[in-house]
C-alpha cells in the first residue's frame, strides 16, 4: 500500500517507512482486477419501502438504464446481492428485517442509503413513534443519496460514487463493515 | 349497462333519516352540528343491533362501511364509523363512545360490514379499544411486543418521539 | 475423410509422433477436455452477454455498455466478482448435499455439450447412440436442481425444486419423442449419421416436412421448459418464489447454475441445429469446399435458436404450474405421439421431399 | 379441484411459508402469511406495519399547509390527488371559494397522475405474471408525464403542488403543449399495451377465472376503485361526489360485472382512455384568474368534523378531520383505499394457486405506505 502514496511524499512530515517486499505488488494488482470486477458488477437487491422505489425503477428503466453499468441484475435473494438500495424509510418494524437481509448477504457487500428518510429519518424525524432516524441506526451505509425522492440521475451518482469507493479497497486492509458496529465503533 | 340514473339519486334527507331511526327505539342522541352528515351516538350495548337494523333495512340498507375512525376525545374513547348506502346513496356517521380508559370493549361488526375486521384491528392497534366477537384481534400495524396505544393522547414515548 | 486443412488430424499425427501412443491418447484427451472447459466457460459469458443485449434491445434501452468495448467484459466483471464473493454457509441445511448440488447441474450440461459436431473435423466424441446419449445426459441436471432445493432447508428453493421435477420429467417426453420423429428420417441414432443423411438429401425440416415442423415446434416448447427458462420458468419464478431453488446458494455455487442455465440453452438449441438445421452444413451447399466455415454455420444456427429462445422470454408471461402440465400432457404429448405415426407413414411411403 | 381425498397411505400435510416483507411480488414490504397445501393457498394472513409511519400521529401537531405536504408520502403513486383530498377538506372547511382556474388544473393534473399511475401498475402487473418487458413499455410514458410534473411542479413524484387555498404558483407556459403533445403520443402508445398483454393467451389463461369477488363481497370488505368498479359496484367518486372540475366533463365509469383478475386490469386499461377523454376536454379551456385565493399564514379550521373523499388511482381516499379549532387537527384519519382492498384478499385468493396469489395482488395495485400510512 505504502508504495502507491508516493504523491504525499513531498509535502507529508515525518519519515515515510516503505511498504517493503514486493509481495504488496502481487496483492495491489490482484487488488485492482478484483475491484475492477466488483465494482462493476453490482447486483442489487430488491428492496424498497416507500417513494424513492419508484424512483429506484425509473432508474431501472429505459431512460435512466442502470444496466449500461451493468447494475441491472436485481437479486430477489439477499444470497446472490451485493448491494442494498435502501429505497425509502425504515421503521422500527422493518428494522430487524433490514438487518437480517444484510446479515444474510455474502461479503463483499455494500449499501446505498436512498432518500431522506434512509438517511435521517427525513420529513418522519419529529414527532414520530415509529421511525427509525436513519438506516445507519440498523447497518453501516456506504453511500447516502439525498433527496426526496432524489432524482435518477442522482442515485447514478450515488452507484458511481460506490464503484470509486470500491475501487480503493485492498484485500490485505479489508474488513467486514458490521465488526463492531453493535458497540458503536 | 346503464348507470347514469344511479348518480343522481338521493336518498332519505337527514330529518326522515332520524324519524325513521327514532322509531326503532334504540336510545339514539342526534346531532348535525359541526358535521355534513346526520351523526348519530349510540350506547355500547346497542351499537351492534343498530349496525345490523341500518344494514338490513330496506329503506336505509346501509351496507358500504367506507370508513372506521379511533377516537380519544380526551376522556372518552370511542369509534367513529361512516356508512354509506349504495343503493339510496346516502350517509350517516354512527358514534359509540365509552369512558372506560382502562379496558373500553365494544361489540365488532365485522359480521355485518367484513371490512370492518380490518378496521377494528386497526383501532386496537391505535387505541387500545377492544372488540367483542372479533375472530382475530391482534396488533396489526405495530410489532406485537410493543407497549402503548400510540395514537391515544396521553401517550408518551420518550425513546423514539422528538417533539417540536 | 479426406480433408483439404485438418487442424484435429494434424494434431493428433504430431502428437502420436512426439511421444508414445498411451501418453499422446492421454495428453489429446486432456487437451480436449481443455478446450471444452475454455468452451464452456466462455460460451457462457457471451451468452449470458447476449441475453443482457438482446433483452435491453426488447426492452427500449441499451443494456451493458461502459465495461470495455460495448460493455462486452460485463460478464467477465461478473464472473470475477462471483469468484471472488463469500461461499455462504447454511446452518441448517444438508452440506454435503448442499455443495454437491451444483456441480451435477453443470457436470451434466459439460457432458451433453461434449457430443456436440461443431463442424465435420470438431467432433469430439461422436458414438454411435449420441442423441440417446444427449438425451440420458441432459436429464441428469434436474437431479442438481431437485438436491440443491431439498439440501437449502429453505420452502420457497423446496417448491421450486419440486416444480423443477415435475416439468422435467413431463417435459422430457415431449423432447424424446420429438427427436424420435426426426431419428425415424433419419434411420441412425449417430450425429454424423444424422448429418450425413441431411447433407444428402437436404435438412429434415424441409425434407420432413409437415411432421417435421410439427415435431420442430414442440421441440422448441419442451426444450424451453427443460431449460427452466421463460415462459416455463417456474422453477425460479421470481415474481413468485424469489430466487427459486437457488435462494441460498450465493457466489460461485450459484454462478454454476447460472452458468448452467445459459450452456443448457445453447444444447437445446444445438441439438435442435442438429436434427432440424442440419448441424454444420450450409445452406445449398455453398462453402461446401471449405469445410472449417461449418464451425460458423452451426454457430449461427445454434444463436438463431438461442435468440428464438430468448425472444420467447421476453415477451411471455409465465404459466402456471397446473397450464403447464396441461399443456404438456393434454396437448403436446398426444399430437407427438400421432405426429410420429405420421412420420412413419410418410417414410414408409417414401413421400418425404428430397433435393 | 380443491376436494382432498384424505387416506391414511396418501395425506396431504399444510404447510407455512412467509412471503415477505421483502418479496419481490409485495409491492414493497407487506408481510403475507401464507397456509398453503402443495401450490394451493388455504389462507392468507397479511401481516401490516413494515413501514407504518404515524402519519396521523403527526398530523395532530403539524400545521394544515404541513399536512399536505406529509401526504405525498403516503401513497406516492397518486401524489397530486392525496393533497387534492386535504386542500379540499381544508377549503370546504372554511368555505373558501376556490378560484375555475384552479379547479381545471388540479383536474388536469390529477388524471395525470391516475395515467402515470396506471402507467407503472400496468408494468409491474406485466412484471409479476413474467411478461418483463411490460416494464419498460410502461415506464416509458411514465417518464413523459413526470416531464410535465417537472416542469409544472418541480418535482417528479412528490409534488406539493396544492395547497389549502389553490396552487403554490401558476402552470408553466409549456404545460398545455406538453399535455396535449403527451395525450397525442400516449394515444397511439396506449393500443401497444393491448397488443403486448391484454391479448396474449398465457395471460388471458393466467388471469380469466380467477380470485373473483362478487358484488357483495366488493361492497362489504369495502373495496373501492377499480376492484370494486369490476364486481359490478359502482363507486366513482369523480361521479357521485364531483368535486374540483369533474362535474363539467363527460367520462364513462369503467364497470363490470365479471369481478376476475382479467377483469380488473381491464377496468384500469379502460380507466386511461377516460382519463385521456378527460383531458382532452379540459386542455383547451383552461380559465384564466387567480391561481390562488388568500389564505391565513396560520390556517385555523373552525370546530367541528370534516369529511371529504376523492377518487385516487386505487379507489376512494376519505381524509376524515376532527378539528377543535386550533391550527393543527385534533385527529386527523385517512381512509386509504388499499387497506380496505387488501382486506378482501383472502377472499379471493383461498382455493387459488400460488401463482394466482401474484396475479392478484397485482390487480389489487397495493401501494404498502398507503396501506400502513
Amino acid at each position: 500500500m505504502g508504495i502507491e502514496k508516493n504523491e504525499l511524499v513531498n509535502d507529508f512530515p515525518g519519515q515515510i517507512i516503505p511498504g517493503g517486499n514486493g509481495g504488496n505488488i502481487t496483492i495491489t494488482t490482484l487488488d485492482k482486477v478484483i475491484n475492477w470486477g466488483r465494482s462493476n458488477s453490482l447486483w442489487s437487491l430488491y428492496f424498497g419501502t416507500s417513494c424513492c422505489a419508484i424512483e429506484m425503477m425509473q432508474t431501472g428503466a429505459a431512460r435512466h438504464d442502470y444496466s449500461r453499468f451493468g447494475f441491472e441484475v436485481a437479486r430477489p435473494s439477499p444470497r446472490q446481492a451485493d448491494l442494498i438500495i435502501i429505497a425509502g424509510t425504515i421503521v422500527n418494524k422493518m428494522a430487524p428485517v433490514l438487518r437480517r437481509l444484510y446479515d444474510q448477504m455474502a461479503e463483499p457487500k455494500y449499501v446505498i442509503a436512498m432518500g431522506a428518510c434512509a438517511i435521517s429519518g427525513g420529513p418522519f424525524y419529529y414527532n414520530t413513534y415509529s421511525v427509525v432516524k436513519g438506516a445507519d441506526h440498523v447497518i453501516p451505509v456506504d453511500v447516502y443519496v439525498p433527496g426526496c425522492p432524489p432524482r435518477p440521475e442522482a442515485l447514478l451518482e450515488g452507484m458511481m460514487m460506490l464503484q470509486e469507493k470500491i475501487r480503493t479497497e485492498s484485500m490485505k486492509h479489508k474488513v467486514n463493515p458490521i465488526d463492531g458496529f453493535d458497540q458503536g465503533l | 349497462m346503464d348507470l347514469t340514473k344511479d348518480y343522481k339519486i338521493i336518498g332519505m334527507t337527514n330529518s326522515e333519516l332520524q324519524t325513521l331511526i327514532n322509531s326503532w327505539n334504540f336510545e339514539v342522541e342526534f346531532s348535525e352540528a359541526e358535521s355534513q352528515f346526520l351523526n348519530i351516538t349510540v350506547k355500547p350495548e346497542n351499537l351492534h343491533q343498530l349496525g345490523l337494523q341500518l344494514k338490513s333495512n330496506k329503506e336505509t340498507s346501509f351496507d358500504f362501511l367506507f370508513c372506521v375512525t379511533g377516537m380519544d376525545w380526551g376522556t372518552d374513547l370511542g369509534v367513529v364509523y361512516h356508512l354509506e348506502s349504495t343503493t339510496h346513496r346516502h350517509q350517516i356517521v354512527v358514534k359509540v363512545k365509552t369512558s372506560d380508559r382502562e379496558n373500553p370493549t365494544f361489540d365488532s361488526v365485522c359480521d355485518i360490514w367484513y371490512t370492518a375486521e380490518f378496521h377494528e384491528m386497526e383501532v386496537f392497534d391505535f387505541f387500545g379499544i377492544k372488540f367483542n366477537n372479533h375472530p382475530n384481534l391482534k396488533r396489526l400495524f405495530m410489532p406485537l411486543d410493543w407497549v402503548g396505544y400510540p395514537l391515544r393522547k396521553d401517550y408518551v414515548d420518550e425513546v423514539n418521539m422528538v417533539i417540536k | 475423410m479426406n480433408l483439404p486443412l485438418s487442424i484435429t488430424k494434424n494434431i493428433h499425427d504430431w502428437l502420436f509422433e512426439l511421444m508414445s501412443a498411451p501418453i499422446a491418447a492421454v495428453v489429446e484427451m486432456v487437451l480436449i477436455a481443455v478446450a471444452f472447459l475454455g468452451f464452456f466457460a466462455l460460451a457462457g459469458l457471451l451468452l449470458v452477454y447476449m441475453e443482457r443485449r438482446i433483452a435491453a434491445f426488447f426492452q427500449l434501452r441499451l443494456g451493458p455498455n461502459r465495461v470495455g468495448p460495448q460493455g462486452l467484459f460485463q460478464t467477465i466483471a461478473d464472473a470475477l466478482k462471483l469468484v471472488s464473493k463469500e461461499l455462504v454457509v447454511i446452518d441448517k441445511a444438508d452440506k454435503f448435499l448442499y455443495n454437491l448440488a451444483p456441480y451435477f447441474v453443470i457436470v451434466a450440461s459439460l457432458m451433453a455439450l461434449s457430443v456436440l459436431p461443431f463442424s465435420q473435423e470438431f467432433h469430439a466424441f461422436d458414438i454411435n447412440i449420441g442423441v440417446f446419449f444427449l438425451l440420458a445426459v441432459s436429464s441428469i441436471g434436474v437431479i442438481g436442481i431437485l438436491l440443491g432445493g431439498w439440501a437449502s432447508n429453505n420452502k420457497y428453493a423446496l417448491i421450486g425444486a419440486m416444480r423443477s421435477g415435475l416439468q422435467t420429467i413431463s417435459y422430457e417426453l415431449s423432447v424424446g419423442l420429438s427427436i424420435l420423429t426426426i431419428v425415424l428420417l433419419a434411420g441412425s441414432l449417430q450425429i454424423s449419421e444424422i448429418i450425413a443423411v441431411q447433407q444428402k438429401g437436404g435438412w429434415f425440416i424441409i425434407q420432413g416436412h409437415i411432421p417435421a415442423f410439427i415435431a420442430f415446434m414442440i421441440f422448441m416448447i419442451a426444450g424451453t421448459a427443460e431449460t427452466n427458462r421463460a415462459p416455463f420458468d417456474l422453477v425460479e419464478a421470481e415474481s413468485e418464489l424469489g430466487a427459486g431453488f437457488h435462494t441460498e446458494y450465493s457466489g460461485m455455487k450459484f454462478a454454476y447454475f447460472f452458468l448452467a442455465e445459459f450452456i443448457n440453452m445453447f444444447i437445446i438449441a444445438a441439438i435442435g441445429t442438429i436434427l432440424f438445421f442440419g448441424g454444420w452444413l450450409s445452406p445449398f451447399g455453398i462453402t461446401e469446399s471449405i469445410p472449417l466455415l461449418g464451425v460458423m454455420w452451426f454457430m449461427l444456427k445454434v444463436l438463431g435458436l438461442v435468440f428464438l429462445m430468448m425472444w420467447f422470454r421476453w415477451t411471455f408471461p409465465r404459466l402456471r404450474v397446473d397450464q403447464l402440465l396441461t399443456l404438456e400432457w393434454k396437448y403436446l404429448l398426444p399430437i407427438n405421439l400421432f405426429n410420429i405415426v405420421f412420420m412413419a407413414v410418410i417414410v414408409w411411403l417414401g413421400l418425404t421431399i428430397n433435393f | 379441484m380443491t376436494t382432498t381425498i384424505e387416506t391414511n397411505t396418501f395425506k396431504s400435510e399444510e404447510y407455512f411459508i412467509n412471503m415477505g416483507p421483502q418479496h419481490p411480488a409485495t409491492h414493497g414490504v407487506l408481510r403475507l402469511l401464507l397456509t398453503i397445501d402443495g401450490e394451493i393457498i388455504k389462507n392468507v394472513e397479511p401481516d401490516l406495519g413494515y413501514i407504518h409511519r404515524s402519519i396521523e400521529k403527526m398530523c395532530e401537531r403539524d400545521s394544515y399547509q404541513q399536512i399536505v405536504h406529509l401526504t405525498d408520502r403516503m401513497d406516492y403513486l397518486s401524489s397530486h390527488i392525496n393533497n387534492e383530498a386535504v386542500c379540499l377538506t381544508v377549503e370546504n372547511a372554511l368555505g373558501l371559494e376556490i378560484p375555475e382556474r384552479v379547479k381545471v388544473i388540479r383536474t388536469i393534473l390529477a388524471e395525470l397522475t391516475r395515467l402515470a399511475s396506471h402507467q407503472l401498475w400496468w408494468g409491474v402487473m406485466g412484471m409479476d405474471v413474467g411478461a418483463l418487458t411490460t416494464y419498460f413499455y410502461g415506464f416509458r410514458d411514465r417518464e413523459l408525464i413526470n416531464d410535465i410534473f417537472e416542469e409544472t411542479c418541480g418535482a417528479r413524484l412528490t409534488m406539493n403542488y396544492n395547497i389549502p387555498g389553490g396552487l403554490m404558483f401558476d402552470i408553466h407556459p409549456n404545460f398545455v403543449k406538453r399535455t396535449k403533445d403527451f395525450i397525442a403520443h400516449f394515444k397511439t402508445k396506449l393500443p401497444e399495451y393491448d397488443t403486448l398483454l391484454t391479448g396474449n393467451v398465457i395471460f388471458q389463461k393466467r388471469t380469466q377465472g380467477v380470485g373473483i369477488l362478487t358484488k357483495e363481497d366488493a361492497i362489504s370488505f369495502g373495496t373501492t376503485g377499480p376492484v370494486a368498479r369490476a364486481s359490478g359496484f359502482s363507486c366513482d367518486i369523480r361521479k357521485h361526489h364531483p368535486y374540483s372540475a369533474y362535474d363539467r366533463v363527460q367520462f364513462n365509469e369503467a364497470i363490470s360485472t365479471v369481478g376476475d383478475t382479467f377483469t380488473r386490469y381491464q377496468m384500469r386499461i379502460q380507466e386511461m382512455w377516460e382519463s385521456i377523454s378527460i383531458i382532452d376536454q379540459l386542455i383547451d379551456n383552461i380559465p384564466d384568474g387567480d391561481f390562488k385565493v388568500a389564505t391565513n399564514a396560520v390556517i385555523k379550521l373552525p370546530k367541528g368534523e370534516f369529511y371529504q373523499k376523492v377518487e385516487t388511482a386505487r379507489g376512494e381516499l376519505g381524509v376524515f378531520i376532527v378539528s377543535d379549532g386550533k391550527k393543527s387537527p385534533y385527529r386527523m384519519k385517512f381512509r386509504s383505499p388499499g387497506f380496505s382492498n387488501l382486506s378482501a384478499l383472502k377472499k379471493m385468493a383461498v382455493g387459488s394457486k400460488l401463482g394466482d396469489l401474484v396475479a392478484i395482488m397485482a390487480t389489487l395495485d397495493i401501494v404498502v405506505p398507503d396501506i400502513d400510512r
